[in-house]
């Protein structure tokens, strides 16, 4: 038995199959859903994908939060359904409050397009745990709003819980507080992140890295021992 | 004249006299008489709009028609060919049942008015020419040319037009995987902004644009026609022709990569359902173009009801309507049978859809509006009977002069510290800098298949998960070699991008080109026309490669200054698994590093000569493209058996830029030697074509040479990858950090 | 018809690079005495039916679940009378 | 010092995707009854010294020069008097 992990396209999603593949390579089933639909098809867990929902128009991921689909996704994460947000995804669990703070565009007003380092700082989450706390790794990251902000007694909570899950290494591409590249909810189910682990599962695409992997076998594992 | 009655064919008929405002639009005399003629009476208002704006240089290519023609006439035999010149895009065909289809286009004018948007709608037109052909896009191309490095405008110019190419694409979730920036002050007015896309399909998917089988729907959908990009639509609009006011109607359009984002995935679904008969995108000349090309490609005639149009604005005249070039919209002939399923998907992606005519059994095109008829015509005489003009062409009276001014005979360095220098000032010159702060404003990695992208030699992608099937692409042209001789330099840029291409290890197996030019009226800019496409022809017949489509974009100059004639040429090539290619940066210390070619003093339009003496003369490197085939057979070779770990063209910069390329992107340093019987500086700076430098294991320097010796391919062994600096031995060693600061610092430096 | 507007600014605490590089290109465009520039959006939007106290609520709460993230912008609704426009225009 | 407000909006012809975002996204929302919206920016200068007529003329030419496109984009320049921002913020 394995486990199925949905993911959501919304229109404007632009790495929903490359998501199923790294969920495919990973061992897993990805499953299609559909924005318009409140149906989760009783997926095991739900990735929110990279792109521009609604052309990211008003903000990041805030028409895309008012889906039909969200709906249900968002129950279900305080629930406890492991939910991981990808990019736009993350911007839409922040616009959906799922994740506190906000998402706002690089401190440089440009796209940017790298092979980023990162440090993962709590392998203790649900799509984490394949990695060790303090490991670094190389994830590409491709965004235009990556900025992550939020308020100082916000900052300080997410550190002292250690939420920031990862934290850019050597090089803050946006502007982000604190280097955060990507946080966790208090639970652990629900993690977002700006870079892309779902371009890094395959040796020869892309930077030729594997360092995304994990994601998915982390879920994979959590999922299947449960 | 009042226009309050309907301008209907009838009316038309009846008001003989009435005169219409047609040099206004853009035609000659000669040319309005000529559609009286075809008609058999004065044109309506709309029947006018129509054969403007497809007349127009842009949709008719009058002036270059007639060289154009060499392309289909010297067309090599191709196994490859599926579709060629004439279609919205060629396709070639790349092997086990997958068909690729791609093409350039320009996008010059739009975006030096308004950097941003020109160069995203740009984009977004070259996709819609790839979706037309059944394809789903799976990555674009840039190639850019922009004025001085350190001109004010250029600050202005180039930003936008990056940020518009990336904004568009990005969003569209296409990698962008290669391209060219180029300065030079003769762009300055001009810049050129060149966008090309790749699409890939099974061979069963192509589509045409046709439309045929009377009582076939004509659907209209995406964006809803607002006036953009009407111009001389708005006299005819206007409510006497004589009071022309100044138009309101905005010449740049805004484009919704969002929308276009909807267009691809709902009309690729509408194609996997076997929905679409015939499919059109619309871009210049908007409804115009769509309806007459469809109409006229097809067995019947089409009737249209222009009211059905859904509209952004609806104060719009039916002549603005079918002129409009509204952004991110398609038409498909869909039986009547399927319309229903159509437009339910259409809605599925919230995608506006309309039908708004269909496929009669007569040959005629007829447009309704208001209940009247306001255009009955052969869609044949609007699409493709435009004129055609044998414009006078003669070589300029400047051009001997240009090639007596030879730079084999300006000053070279004289000692080693001043060869240094110059190393250091060739590349950190603007134009071999290092493009990253440009290219990492593009998404390389989207769709998860990008397996090589900038700054690699091609940019290549896996098209076949299983087997490994990738296709690589490259895109080529130097204006300074084809300003020195316009048949040579459109075969250098020809060879380049094949050279490009090759050695990544993929098979250049077919052509597309954006040829940007000056005036066509003036007869030194139609001498160089005429030279670059007969050069462009001939290399592709003797490289087998031929041409699947293109674009011309004239009319680049302000008052008597031309740009440079800037043939633009991307070669598409095969590769059988794409573990095999063959990557730029080195890979291991201790490697061998062979230069294959020859290599003569070539310093004509050299960037050596532009940088270190601000000059322009004498003639541009040899072509010898059997050479370039030969070299192009061994690298393919040589990758695919393993025999080579990281090649890297020589072009612009010549060597020294090329080894310095390798070193930075791996992160490791080479000790060269001068090879016997060149000078140093010779063999760092020259730009002979044909040539190549490679990284060979050891274990395979023996087959390696075997190779080479017995194709007769000249192989030089120069050097070994080793330590942290580039060292040209008895000359001098330059640090890569060093390097790196020189390469790397000058993009965001002119331009952060 | 009548037209609300909708102003929305990042909170004063956050940082504003689009402000910023505006602000920094105007000593190079010749302007001097500028001191700060935010930057912001503005949404206009035509009501139907008479803008009341109700319709104005409403808008306030379309602008705050919607037209801004209140964890990061603020807002302001107002109504865009005639004579505003007016002399407001170029 | 004053703040100076300048309003950029696309003219009223081009098509506005931002704005159209919005509009289709307010049913569903639950907001009916709001026929248009566009979307512009809005700059917040804040200006040393007085604001005269030939201050509010040299920020007439930096909206048309820098702040806008005026190819595609409409501006206004409004000073913002104390009262006018008491009544609008929120
Ligand atoms: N505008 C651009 N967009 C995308 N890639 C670009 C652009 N300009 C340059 N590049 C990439 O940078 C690299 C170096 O460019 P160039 O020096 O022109 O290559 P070459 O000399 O091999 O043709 C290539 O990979 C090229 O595709
Ligand atoms: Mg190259």
């Amino acid at each position: 038995m394995t486990a199925r992990i949905g993911v959501v396209t919304f229109p404007g999603s632009l790495d929903d199959r490359d998501t199923q593949r790294a969920i495919r390579v990973a061992g897993a089933e990805p499953v299609a859903l559909w924005h318009k639909d409140k149906d989760l098809k009783q997926v095991d867990a739900v990735v929110l994908c990279g792109g521009f929902s609604y052309g990211d128009y008003l903000r990041a991921g805030a028409i895309a939060r008012f889906s039909p689909v969200m709906d249900t996704v968002i129950d279900q994460a305080k629930a406890g359904l492991p939910v991981l947000g990808i990019c736009n995804g993350f911007q839409i669990l922040t616009e959906a409050h799922l994740l506190p703070g906000g998402m706002l565009g690089n401190d440089h007003l440009h796209f940017i397009c790298r092979d980023q380092k990162l440090r993962v700082e709590n392998a203790g989450t649900a799509w984490t745990s394949d990695y060790t706390a303090g490991q670094e790794i190389h994830i590409p990251l491709k965004n235009m709003d990556g900025r992550y902000v939020a308020d100082r007694r916000t900052l300080d909570e997410l550190e002292a819980e250690g939420r920031v899950a990862f934290r850019y290494v050597d090089f803050n591409p946006n502007g982000s507080l604190n280097d955060i590249a990507g946080i966790t909810n208090a639970a652990g189910n629900v993690v977002g992140l700006m870079p892309h682990p779902e371009h890094a599962v395959e040796p020869l695409i892309g930077t030729g890295r594997t360092d995304g992997l994990p994601f998915f076998t982390s879920i994979l594992k959590k999922l299947v021992n449960a | 004249m009042s226009r309050t009655p309907l301008d209907t064919v009838e009316h038309a008929a009846e008001t003989p006299d009435v005169e219409l405002p047609w040099a206004e639009l853009g035609l000659k005399k000669d040319e309005y008489e000529r559609v009286v003629e075809i008609l058999g009476r004065r044109p309506t208002g709309a029947e006018l709009a129509m054969y403007s704006v497809m007349w127009s240089e842009h949709c008719s290519y009058k002036s270059s028609k007639v060289h154009l023609r060499q392309f289909g006439e010297k067309a090599p035999e191709s196994d490859a060919m599926l579709v060629g010149i004439g279609e919205n895009a060629g396709v070639v065909d790349v092997g086990q049942g997958y068909a690729v289809t791609f093409k350039v286009e320009s996008h010059n004018h739009p975006s030096y008015v308004e950097p941003y948007q020109g160069a995203a709608t740009g984009v977004g037109g070259i996709v819609r020419d790839i979706i037309a052909m059944g394809a789903r896009p799976v990555a674009v191309v840039d190639p850019l040319r922009f004025g001085a490095a350190d001109h004010p405008d250029t600050k202005r110019v180039l930003p936008g037009v990056v940020a518009g190419i990336g904004g568009y694409g990005n969003c569209l979730g296409l990698p962008n995987i290669g391209g060219e920036v180029v300065f030079d002050a003769c762009y300055q007015g001009n810049p050129l902004v060149n966008a090309g896309a790749i699409g890939v399909m099974r061979h069963e998917d192509i589509h045409l644009a046709k439309a045929s089988g009377a009582g076939n729907k004509v659907i209209l959908y995406g964006a809803r026609t607002g006036g953009d990009g009407i111009g001389g639509a708005s006299i005819l609009a206007s409510e006497t022709f004589d009071d022309a006011k100044p138009s309101k109607r905005p010449a740049v359009q805004v484009g919704d990569p969002f929308q276009e984002k909807l267009l691809i995935e709902c009309t690729l679904e509408a194609f996997q359902e076997k929905l679409v008969v015939g499919i059109q995108d619309l871009g210049a000349a908007g409804l115009s173009c769509a309806t007459s090309e469809l109409a006229s490609n097809g067995s019947g005639g089409m009737r249209v009801t222009l009211d059905d149009v859904p509209l952004r604005d609806s104060t719009l005249s039916p002549e603005e309507i079918l002129m409009s070039e509204s952004q991110e919209r398609m038409c498909a002939v869909v039986e009547p049978g399927k319309v229903d399923r159509f437009l339910e998907i259409c809605e599925k992606w919230d995608v506006i859809a309309t039908v708004i005519g269909e496929v009669t059994d007569g040959d005629r095109l007829e447009i309704y509006w208001h209940g009247g008829k306001i255009v009955d015509v052969d869609p044949r005489t609007v699409a493709h009977e435009g004129p055609v003009y044998e414009r006078p062409y003669a070589r300029p009276s400047w051009q001997d002069e240009l090639q007596a001014d030879d730079a084999n005979k300006l000053p070279r360095p004289q000692t080693s510290d001043e060869l240094k220098d110059q190393v250091l000032k060739l590349v950190g010159s603007p134009n071999q800098a290092s493009k990253q702060w440009i290219t990492q404003q593009y998404d390389h990695f989207v769709q998860g298949n990008t397996v090589l992208a900038q700054p690699e030699d091609s940019g290549m992608i896996r098209v076949d998960e299983e087997t490994g099937l990738g296709v690589a692409i490259a895109t080529d042209g130097n204006g300074r070699y084809a300003k020195l001789d316009p048949y040579t330099g459109a075969q250098l840029a020809l060879a380049e991008a094949y050279r490009n291409v090759a050695t990544t290890g993929a098979k250049p197996l077919a052509v597309s080109d954006c040829l940007n030019f000056g005036s066509p009226e003036d007869p030194a800019v139609m001498w160089q026309f005429a030279e670059a496409v007969r050069g462009l022809a001939d290399g592709c017949l003797q490289l087998g490669t031929p041409v699947t489509g293109g674009n011309v974009s004239l009319y680049n100059q302000t008052g008597e200054a031309a740009i440079h004639p800037t043939p633009v040429v991307a070669v598409l090539g095969v590769i059988d698994d794409v573990a095999r290619r063959t990557p730029v940066a080195f890979q291991e210390e201790g490697q061998l590093l062979y230069l294959l070619g020859d290599t003569r003093e070539e310093f004509g339009g050299s960037a050596w000569s532009q940088v270190i003496h601000d000059h322009l003369g004498g003639l541009p490197p040899k072509v010898d493209l059997d050479r370039e085939r030969l070299l192009g057979e061994i690298l393919i070779s040589a990758s695919r058996d393993g025999m080579i770990d990281s090649a890297h063209d020589l072009s612009d910069g010549g060597l020294v830029q090329a080894v310095v390329e390798s070193a930075l992107l791996g992160g490791k340093g080479a000790r060269l030697v001068v090879p016997d019987g060149l000078d140093a500086f010779t063999f760092l700076f020259s730009e002979s074509a044909g040539r190549a430098v490679v990284a060979v294991p050891r274990s395979e320097e023996v087959r390696f040479n075997d190779m080479c010796g017995a194709r007769g391919l000249p192989a030089t062994r120069i050097g070994v990858v080793d330590g942290d600096a580039v060292e040209v031995q008895g000359e001098f060693t330059l640090p890569l950090t060093e390097l790196r600061e020189a390469h790397e610092a000058t993009i965001p430096g002119l331009l952060a | 018809m009548a037209r609300v507007v909708v102003d929305v600014m990042l909170k004063p605490e956050i940082l504003d690079p689009q402000g910023q590089a505006v602000q920094r290109a105007l000593p190079r465009l010749g302007f001097e005495g500028i001191s700060d520039v935010r930057q912001g959006k503005r949404f206009e939007l035509e009501v139907d039916g008479p803008v009341d106290d109700a319709a104005l609520a409403r808008i306030h709460d379309l602008a705050e679940s919607f037209l801004a993230n209140t964890v990061i912008e603020d807002f302001t609704v107002k109504v865009e009378s005639a004579d505003v426009v007016a002399e407001a225009s170029k």
